[in-house]
């Protein structure tokens, strides 16, 4: 059976991690092969546990840098064994992957400039959005478009980095976003004081490590590590080292500590799709 | 403009920037010698005169020529089930899945554009040389190999090196299957340090400097060649 | 020799060759002109086959080109080709361009293909170019060259196709002179050529050629000697040639 | 291609994009109503504009560019060569960002040029050093004869250029140039880099709406394949149109 | 008509031409001959200013090349000029030719440069082609048009590089023909050729030159009648390319 994870990393003595170059504080690359985050570390503890669990002496952990185009086919056809980047749990997905429990619940925000005088989305009618291409934000502000009877002019930038160099150069007067990420582009700025998150939430969305489907007994394994973690309120602790510490390369804080959604993620876990949030 | 090129110590241009170009110009020279070899074999299929070997040849050439390299690069990844390193090359290409899959695709890609130079360069030798050959008693073989190819050969090698260039620059596609070359180290300044701007103006002047005397020396190279002639 | 039977020859549905024939002796020599386009180097290149035929036979050496079992690269090593262009290979040095074939083809090792190679390249009195490149030497010096590498091979018989009209007037001379000795001295040659002093001097017989037929086919001194003799469009070739 | 097929694909792409149902004829007809059929079209068109855009640059400039490397005049060879390595030398979506975001820093009125004009221009620019490299080697492949033709009989320099000389070399430089306008249909990609709402923006975001990314890249990828191909196709005719009687491969001799 | 006046010429560090004078006078044919590579092409194209002198004076009609204010396409359409190539455009039909520059430089309207142009084509005997284009005629048609391309310019005089050596043998008659008629209404003629016989026949003085210099420059009958007040060089040069 291809999707028996846990004898393949047996068999094998190896795993192989899908994590991304750049997923802000998630995961992200410090060059030379090496990668880091709060995902990539959860994912590390999750398979030091398996390897204690298969009784393996020693267990190598390759990195495969995926993107939002690949990651889920590169899961599918097993070139990546446990995706730790910053995949939304959602329906559609679940069609073909599974998710572990939601280890963190991202907010959709808008991002402006501080003297812009915009404090709310309603504000933003005729005005220049951006958002990233690739990103469940455009459907997110699509919808609340329609929703409204609201009329953005939408420029969607190539990546994050491009997004906010859309906002700072004033091509567009807001970026919406998942807030982590806002939080991740201001405080990298050269003048962070110019930039603040503002508005209400736009959309909640749980975020989760993905692996094959059917597999349940790889998904026990990793699902009951992350419990682990999370009961003995390690989680928090990671939570805390990469959300409000400051962080590589740049060594500044994102200060953005966990939100009412995470924590209450953390307090029941859970795998539910970000539609089941919607329903709230 | 307040630019803030701070980011670029000793540590960025060693584990970014030598590392990427390190891949990039592996890449160029795994793809310009696998292209040509492959984009010969092409060109002498495009020759033939038996359709079962030219409309392949004629077919693939094209195809690779009308879809975007970025399009290419996905799908090569994608189809390649993992299985196929473990075939190719053990363990060494299991762990080097992303660069293998860029040599492979490369290397298929480049050789569409190859062919079509070599094809051209073939085609610039006088029929008169291959009816020499002949008339010397050589088989056909021996007179492609012996007489044609290295005038062939000689007569596009600028075209042949000014693809490369080309080339050179195209390896910052592999951004897509998340290997890192040259230009994904200025990217790296510009999604993970903040530095856009400046990330773009260093790569702009490296990729200058090193294509521009790349594009000098052939030059060179065909004054050269334009005397031995 | 060189047998020529009834030998036809098509370019899709336009006909280059038509009901050629002629046979050509040991020793003979043999001068092929025409007007052009009217099929002399079509017909000098079927006789090593370098030019498919469609219908007829040519045997050389008594060796049909036609038949299945006929080695062609082997019986063209046996007759000697000499170009309009010269057709030397410019990526060799001169040396090289007279052993490739000797070591590639004849099997021969490369210190006998350089003595015989040199031997030849000395008789046409070009020994101290050995190491030149073809495209450091004057067309004249070229085409003798070709003419050396032609005669390493052994061959039992020489071809030439126009093997001086690309030539400067003033060098003519010396690829003609080389050429003349060849033939004094018993080699077998099909030369298509317009220098009709040539003809007069060496050749045994002259071919000529119209829309793809053999028109003429006579000694020499008919040819020169009996215009009369001729047909209408030999004779009107033959004073728009000398003419100037 | 089964029903099967034909339904999966139904599915994808006449689903309003809000709302996710399949919308009846496939494409969204009430006012803010859009389908990813519609979407996919729509990116469609600023493909085809950036690549019109961008032959029609390329063509233009690669062709000045390409001639004046080839007068006797120092100064418009030395500024030609220059505009050429300048313009080759550096990967197009670099040339893409810093038009983008670093030259309107200079000449503020670019900031309020529309993305597909930049994209298209930018294209246009670097094409252009290619086409400008062709155009220099097709008139250079006419015989100095000509030149010395056109000169005899009394025509001025930019005279023979018009009369004698690109009449000639267009024609031999057809076949590479179809090549790079086919190159320049591709490259059209990269435009997503600065904002064009084009097909391979919207594959990308279509993909990770629909989690469909193989199914959506193979669509995107055939229409890539179309729109090149067509480019092939009238390049083709124009060479034969032009062709002269006489002169094998349409001109030179 | 036409005075070189101590022309000398260099490409790069190489000098081409040394020190020539020649006059030609109106009517006069001259024809200049000598060893391939020796200047001739060079020289005959720095009458038309085709090719740059970087000492002594050129002048036609009594007007410099060389001047400042002097226009040189004007003074190129007065002299007509023909290539060894023939170097038709061959875009252009056979008619378009020969009115292209009647057009565009002399400013002539279209129907009278087409009966100009279509009479020059008659009188080289060639009207039934005027809607062909180049490729589709032989090569001494394709000279024939070129001679009345330059023709139907009116010029003062007509300057000749090789014009037949890239033709065939057959095909050489026609072209000269043309050319001795010219010479025999008095146009003055500048002619690079080894056809002796033309030179014998028509010309008037013939220049021989070697290595960038003239070398002789005397009467034909001179020229051709007392090979013992000839130069070496000269002497060897005849016998070459009278010998075959
Ligand atoms: N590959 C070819 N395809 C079609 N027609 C050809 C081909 N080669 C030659 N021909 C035609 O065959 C005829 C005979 O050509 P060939 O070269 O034998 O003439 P030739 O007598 O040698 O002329 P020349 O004196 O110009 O060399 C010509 O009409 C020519 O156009
Ligand atoms: N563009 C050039 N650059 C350098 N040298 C040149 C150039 N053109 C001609 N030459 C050299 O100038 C010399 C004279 O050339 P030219 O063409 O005038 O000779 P020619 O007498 O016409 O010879 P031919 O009989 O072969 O036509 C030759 O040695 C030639 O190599
Ligand atoms: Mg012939
Ligand atoms: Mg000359």
């Amino acid at each position: 059976n291809t999707s028996d994870t846990l004898k393949k990393i047996k068999d094998s003595g190896a795993v192989t991690m899908g994590v991304r170059e750049s997923s802000g504080a998630l995961s992200f690359t410090l060059g030379d092969g090496k990668f880091a985050g709060y995902h990539v570390e959860v994912c590390d503890k999750v398979l030091r546990v398996v390897q204690k669990q298969l009784g393996l002496t020693q267990l190598t952990v390759r990195y495969q840098p995926v993107t939002s185009q690949n990651r889920i086919p590169l899961v599918q056809n097993g070139n990546v064994d446990i995706e730790c980047g910053s995949t939304t749990n959602n329906a559609t997905r679940q069609k073909d992957v599974a998710f572990a429990v939601t280890t963190f619940v991202e907010e959709v925000r808008i991002a402006v400039k501080a003297n812009s005088g915009i404090t709310s989305i309603n504000q933003l009618n005729g005005k220049t959005v951006a958002t990233t291409t690739g990103t469940t934000s455009v459907q997110t502000l699509r919808r609340h478009e329609r929703a409204n009877g609201v009329d953005f002019k939408e420029i969607l930038g190539k990546d994050h980095a491009d997004s906010f160099l859309l906002l700072e150069s004033g091509r567009a007067d807001a970026f919406v976003m998942d807030s982590q990420i806002l939080a991740g582009a201001i405080a990298k700025s050269k003048k962070p004081s110019d930039f603040k998150i503002v508005g209400e939430t736009l959309s909640v969305e749980p975020i989760a490590i993905v692996f094959r489907k059917d597999d349940p007994a790889f998904k026990k394994a990793v699902d009951d590590a992350i419990v682990g973690l999370m009961k003995s309120g390690e989680l928090a602790k990671m939570y805390d080292k990469w959300f409000v510490q400051p962080i590589p390369p740049t060594q500044t804080s994102l200060n953005l500590p966990a939100s009412v959604a995470t924590k209450a993620a953390w307090a029941s876990p859970n795998d539910k799709p970000m539609e089941d949030y919607a329903k709230k | 403009m307040n630019l803030d090129f701070g980011f670029v110590t000793a540590e960025y241009l060693t584990v970014f920037v030598l590392k990427g170009l390190g891949f990039s110009l592996l890449l160029t020279l795994v793809a310009m010698v696998g292209g040509i070899a492959l984009g010969t074999v092409l060109a002498l299929m495009r020759l033939s005169k038996q359709p079962v070997l030219s409309w392949p040849a004629a077919g693939y050439v094209n195809l690779m020529r009308s879809v975007p390299l970025v399009m290419v690069i996905l799908w090569f990844f994608l189809l390649l089930p993992s299985g196929v390193y473990q075939q190719i090359g053990g363990q060494w290409a299991d762990d080097n899945k992303v660069a293998i899959s860029a040599f492979i695709t490369f290397t298929c890609f480049e050789a569409a554009y190859y062919s079509e130079i070599i094809r051209a360069g073939i085609q610039s030798v006088p029929q008169g040389q291959s009816q020499a050959g002949a008339a010397l008693g050589m088989r056909p073989s021996q007179t492609m190999r012996l007489v044609v190819l290295p005038q062939a050969f000689r007569n596009m090698l600028p075209v042949l090196l000014t693809q490369t260039i080309i080339l050179f620059q195209d390896t910052s596609l592999v951004y897509a299957i998340g290997a890192s070359d040259l230009l994904h180290a200025f990217d790296y300044a510009r999604t993970n340090l903040g530095r856009s701007i400046e990330g773009n103006l260093l790569a702009a002047a490296v990729y200058f400097a090193i294509c521009f005397s790349l594009s000098l020396a052939v030059r060179q190279l065909q004054k050269r060649i334009q005397v031995i002639r | 020799m060189i047998e020529i039977d009834n030998v036809s020859k098509w370019y899709g549905s336009f006909q280059v060759l038509t009901d050629c024939s002629t046979t050509i002796q040991q020793g003979e020599v043999v001068v092929v002109c025409g007007p052009s386009g009217s099929g002399k180097s079509t017909l000098i290149k079927t006789v090593n086959a370098l030019e498919p035929i469609q219908q007829g036979d040519i045997r050389v050496a008594g060796q049909s080109i036609t038949a299945k079992g006929t080695n062609l690269p082997q019986l063209r090593a046996k007759v000697g080709m000499v170009f309009q262009n010269f057709e030397l290979f410019p990526h060799l040095s001169v040396t090289e361009n007279l052993t490739l074939a000797q070591t590639n083809v004849l099997g021969r090792n490369p210190t006998d293909a350089t003595a015989r190679g040199l031997k030849m390249l000395d008789r046409v009195g070009l020994l101290a170019h050995k190491d030149k490149f073809p495209g450091q030497l004057s067309g004249g010096q070229q085409q003798r060259v070709a003419i050396a590498r032609a005669l390493s091979m052994d061959p039992i018989a020489m071809l030439f196709d126009e093997p001086t009209s690309a030539l400067d007037p003033e060098m003519v001379g010396e690829v003609l002179d080389v050429m003349v000795q060849l033939a004094q001295e018993g080699m077998t040659m099909m030369c298509v050529t317009h220098e009709m002093g040539f003809a007069r001097k060496v050749s045994h017989r002259v071919i000529f050629m119209d829309a793809g037929r053999i028109v003429e086919d006579c000694p020499k001194d008919d040819f020169f000697g009996r215009p009369d003799a001729r047909s209408p469009r030999a004779r009107e070739f033959l004073s728009k040639i000398l003419a100037h | 291609m089964s029903a099967d097929w034909w339904q999966s694909q139904r599915e994808l792409w006449c689903k309003d994009t809000v709302e996710l149902t399949v919308i009846e004829g496939c494409m969204g007809k009430a006012p803010g109503v859009q389908t990813y059929l519609d979407m996919l079209l729509s990116a469609w068109g600023w493909t085809v504009a950036v690549a019109g855009i961008g032959m029609a640059v390329a063509l233009v400039v690669g062709s000045l560019v390409g001639v004046a490397r080839t007068t006797p005049m120092r100064g418009l060879v030395l500024l030609g060569d220059a505009w050429t390595e300048l313009f080759r030398n550096v990967p197009l979506i670099v040339q893409l960002f810093l038009w983008f975001f670093v030259v309107p820093e200079f000449v503020p009125l670019l900031k309020q040029a529309p993305s597909v004009a930049l994209a298209g221009v930018g294209l246009g620019f670097f094409t252009s050093a290619r086409i400008s490299e062709q155009v220099r080697a097709g008139i250079q492949s006419i015989p100095k004869g000509q030149w010395h033709a056109g000169l005899a009989i009394g025509l001025s320099l930019p005279q023979t250029y018009r009369h004698v000389l690109l009449p000639v070399a267009f024609r031999v430089v057809i076949p590479p140039l179809t090549s790079e306008c086919m190159n320049v249909v591709k490259n059209s990609a990269v435009a997503f880099a600065v904002s064009v709402a084009e097909l391979t923006l919207i594959a990308k975001q279509v993909g990770e709406e629909t989690s469909q990314h193989t199914a959506v890249y193979a669509v995107v990828t055939l229409l890539y394949f179309v729109t090149a191909f067509s480019v092939y196709l009238l390049a083709s005719g124009i060479a034969k149109a032009v062709q002269v009687p006489g002169v094998a491969g349409g001109g030179g001799r």
